[in-house]
């Protein structure tokens, strides 16, 4: 408890959580400080770039690890269940309808990509190894949740019927963060060390850096989206984009303890586990469930849970994989 | 100089839907059509701006169609079939072109 | 395919007075606007372009309203209210919308 | 409110004949312009994207013009002289203006 | 005498003012080069950021000088002043009308964070130091002289009453310039050497090169300011921009004097006194004052008092201040 | 022939192929992976301003040439020269008309910088050194081609006649592209290695970075013009694409020897002419040429050409360059 008290602490007033904080209360203050979309987006570029290419050049320097497969089964095996989970969940805990309740549960099922990140970042700082090959599982985790969505809205609902053809399911397989992450990964397995060499000052050093900036964005879009959503949050709402992470992250405990993952790669685990998406899940949901009201969802993922993991969940998360694993 | 009437058409359209309408277009027999970016709105279901935004959920964009009279049934039907449950303004001007024979 | 006649209010201002004429807009019971980008122009007052510009001085935004007839003046009055002092042009068009029920 | 009638101009014109149709346009006398961004289209010449692109070749601009009737005919020529042959579209609606004596 | 000419000429032979100068002649030569406006804007959001941050550690590494508050008070106070006299030299040496006197004293009281940023850099080059919380007294500068010139023209204009309400008040103290600078200055102060580390080569490493690249864009946007402003510049208006930055920057030095800060830090008083805004006082200025002509201010402010300071002001202020501490 | 085969495998598996091949497939596979058109161009203006300063601080470290001059001379003569072979050979191999066939060589006469750049990134992979002042032959090659293009139609046409005014003639001299590329080679040049030392960790550091996230971008353009552009890639057309590149080559060659250029030099060289221009000439075409069909010369230099040279043809120079100068 000590630890993760400590941890959390030391979490809190880190560069990255504070410059959210910052974005944040910017945003909530009305101040006009703003980040222009091209250049958010090239920050999200260099973010995937940069981690897709370090797990597969990681990858590259310790050989394929035999737990590779196992891993990605286990992640696309989480992200159909956890949606499930959260499902009936919602259901219990919020008066949320079943096209609603579904498309938040497919946002849970679903990963947070900087949330990733930004562990990945505290894992360094602890000076926690962990398996590079933990991004291509979150990769494996961002689809499997929308088609969950979609099934439980066919059983649940009366249901005009959502949409799901072809054009969405491509486009859910082939959106643009899935394949820069998985074709860098890709990329760094096969040019490894010296790929390394010519671009580690370009994806490594400024890194940290561009997280801040990018969590000053993503401060003050979650602040903005606070602010218009007002009274969208019910008492059970709230307490759910609390709970339901720190639920998702036993599931990643188990996934990480059974495959036998080191330390570093159960806490990546739970934390995929418990992020909650918020780009490439409310994209999709918007052509599939066109009446799912996105501010519920994107306040949740964004407003609630992705706050919660950044500063106290992360901590929680390392601290329980540690125990869990002995490391 | 000489000019031809023709209709205008500009349809507000979620982001996410825009290359499904475009389809649409196409096989309601456009010939063309022009895509301006949208910064941000307002409207029923909130405010909305694109800034810091890496997402395609939250944004319109703005497809500019100009047709002559007789197709624009069929372009409003394609629309529409896009359109229907989703966010989207879909306004018909008159309005005069040059080199009619363009379209 | 069924259409209803309205009005789409086009107004060009100051990107620094975007917020007051959104505020003063939605005062006026406008249950909708959507705001496209500009990136540059030219009037009495000179030249403009928003490359490389750091300063949201020098900068207009395009504003597009669609409502009812019946709403127009006090939209107007709304605008005018805003635009006043300031650079800005504001145009009326009839137009025919689709779905008049969102209006 | 009073409002005055007026033309309103749109051409969507190559971004490289920009600066050639803008000057062609303050030699036809024309007081004002604005000129909007582009993000894609689609045509006779095919589909085109600004996405990711560095060159100006493949892209167009949106130059809007609002002016009095008596003026369009000088404006079209202008504009016409230009566009003749390029890629382009040039529509024109009428409308009402607010504050009449700016243009 | 000497110093002074050899500083300027090593300054004037520098790379961040050749990339104004060939800015400049390309614009004037109406090349079509330009900077897209995201990124214009992504550039300033890096240097505030960086100059913020570095600011912020500086401090909490030296530990909280005494001279902090003085500091602050001092700029506030002359921020309030120097528009005073920015005006009454103006109603002297041009024909310009009480309001737009006004509005371009408001662009004098303030200051341009890219000359404190070039300045810095001279400093650095120099091998000067200077204390870190200047960044926070640049902030403290930027918003009271609005209000001497709102007050100016009260008191002397016949005036149809300019527009001061709160809406714009709150507009400019929570411009977004200043909230990114003093928040990243307070993340700096607050996590210190610590979260210097974790950043330092995105912030430090590539700062110059930044720096470039943003005044190549800067003297872009100057000379298509100047080409465009053709007659609005009388030769007394001229007169009027070089002229004001030697009498703000004597302010300054008495400032720096009066509290004693080490001659870097006086140096940057002066530059701070001596450079006019060109972002945030324009914005303000469009809202409260439509009637003022803008090419006049941005003009002055942009396109003759920036250039001057970068070029020829740094150096004398450098050699002033050093002179007058004995440094 | 071993030595080519080595290199270009060793090439091939390079970061920055890799990444274009993934945007390449992104792009075919209708991924919604897309660059915004601001970070393509601040990513351009970053590479330009990075290549120019540094070839022109190697020749202020270098000290002048004497082959400079000659070599800008040979420049301009080739941009003369390719065009005209390229547009009989165009003739010859395809069924284009004059204008097209025009036009297209004129794309053949100017240059890549990309290209370029790549291929000094592959002559520092292999510890090669060359002439700092070949950027600035690759800027007095982008021009002359155009001239020629339309001297060719109005020469072979049955002609409305092209468009070529001062207005475009200024444009082209002073396009954007030229003037950052100049500017900054000449300020490499003045500031030398203090201005190196200033900005080094800014334009080398991250360069090759930058460049695998610029062709990236490249990959997902030349992909979308592929798509859109079936049916205008004759047979012939496509085996031009492939052998005008190796014909321009020996020109640059001949150049590279009679001059008695390095071997990266003349290797360089040898690139620069078998490059094909796909930013500067496709605008000036539009202007100059509006007849001309944009699909045909953006698909065979971007599409056919770019991808050849950065795969098989870079390698290929350098091995000839190698044998040919003994180096
Ligand atoms: N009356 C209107 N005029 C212009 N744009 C509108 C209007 N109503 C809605 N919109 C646009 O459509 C989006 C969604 O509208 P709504 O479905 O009402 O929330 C808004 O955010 C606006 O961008
Ligand atoms: N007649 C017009 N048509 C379209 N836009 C105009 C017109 N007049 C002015 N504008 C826009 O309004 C801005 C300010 O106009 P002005 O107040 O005349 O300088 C211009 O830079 C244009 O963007
Ligand atoms: N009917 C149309 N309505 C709107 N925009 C059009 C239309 N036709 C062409 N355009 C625009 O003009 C460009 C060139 O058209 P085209 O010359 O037909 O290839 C297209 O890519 C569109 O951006
Ligand atoms: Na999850
Ligand atoms: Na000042
Ligand atoms: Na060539």
């Amino acid at each position: 408890m000590d630890q993760i008290i400590a941890l959390a602490a030391e979490n809190l007033l880190s560069p990255i959580i504070l410059f959210f904080v910052l974005g944040f209360a910017a945003s909530v203050a009305r101040s006009d400080l703003s980040v222009p979309e091209a250049v958010a987006k090239a920050m999200s570029l260099y973010l995937l770039f940069a981690i897709g290419f370090k797990g597969g050049a990681g990858v590259a320097e310790h050989g394929l690890d035999q737990t590779l497969i196992l891993s990605l089964v286990a992640g696309v095996l989480l992200s159909f269940t956890i949606p499930v989970v959260a499902f009936y969940l919602l259901r219990v805990m919020s008066r949320l309808d079943v096209t609603n309740a579904a498309a938040v549960a497919a946002h849970y099922g679903s990963i947070s990509i900087v949330t990733f990140v930004a562990g990945s970042s505290v894992l360094q700082s602890a000076g926690l190894a962990s398996e590079g090959f933990m991004v291509a599982v979150a990769a494996s985790m961002e689809a499997p949740a929308i088609l969950v969505a979609l099934w439980l809205i066919a059983k649940n609902g009366p249901g005009e019927g959502q949409r799901m053809d072809s054009a969405l399911m491509r486009e859910i397989m082939l959106n643009g963060s899935i394949v820069l992450l998985v074709g860098s990964f890709l990329i760094g397995v096969i040019t490894g060390a010296d790929g390394m060499a010519k671009i580690e000052s370009f994806i490594v050093a400024p890194f940290q850096g561009v997280l801040c900036l990018f969590l000053l964005d993503m401060g003050l879009v979650a602040g903005r989206g606070l602010r218009s959503s007002k009274g969208v949050l019910t008492p059970g709402l709230l307490a759910f984009g609390v709970v339901m992470p720190l639920i998702g992250s036993l599931f990643g405990l188990a996934a990480g303890l059974l495959i036998g993952l080191t330390p570093g790669g159960t806490t990546l685990f739970m934390i995929l586990s418990a992020s909650a998406s918020y780009i490439a899940v409310p994209a999709a949901m918007r052509v599939a469930l066109p009446e799912a009201n996105p501010s519920v969802y994107l306040t949740l993922s964004l407003g609630v849970t992705f706050p919660f993991n950044l500063t106290l969940g992360i901590p929680i998360y390392l601290a329980i994989a540690r125990a869990a694993t002995g490391g | 100089m000489q000019t031809h009437t023709a209709k205008r058409v500009e349809i507000i359209i979620e982001a996410v839907m825009e290359s499904r309408l475009t389809d649409a277009l196409r096989s309601a027999d456009v010939t063309g059509y022009t895509i301006l970016p949208v910064r941000g709105g307002s409207g029923r279901s909130g405010d909305w701006s694109r800034a810091g935004q890496v997402s395609r959920a939250g944004g319109m964009s703005c497809v500019v169609c100009i047709i002559r009279e007789e197709k624009l049934d069929g372009l409003l039907e394609a629309a529409f079939s896009v359109v229907d449950r989703h966010i989207g303004v879909v306004t018909v001007t008159d309005c005069q072109v040059l080199r009619a024979e363009r379209f």
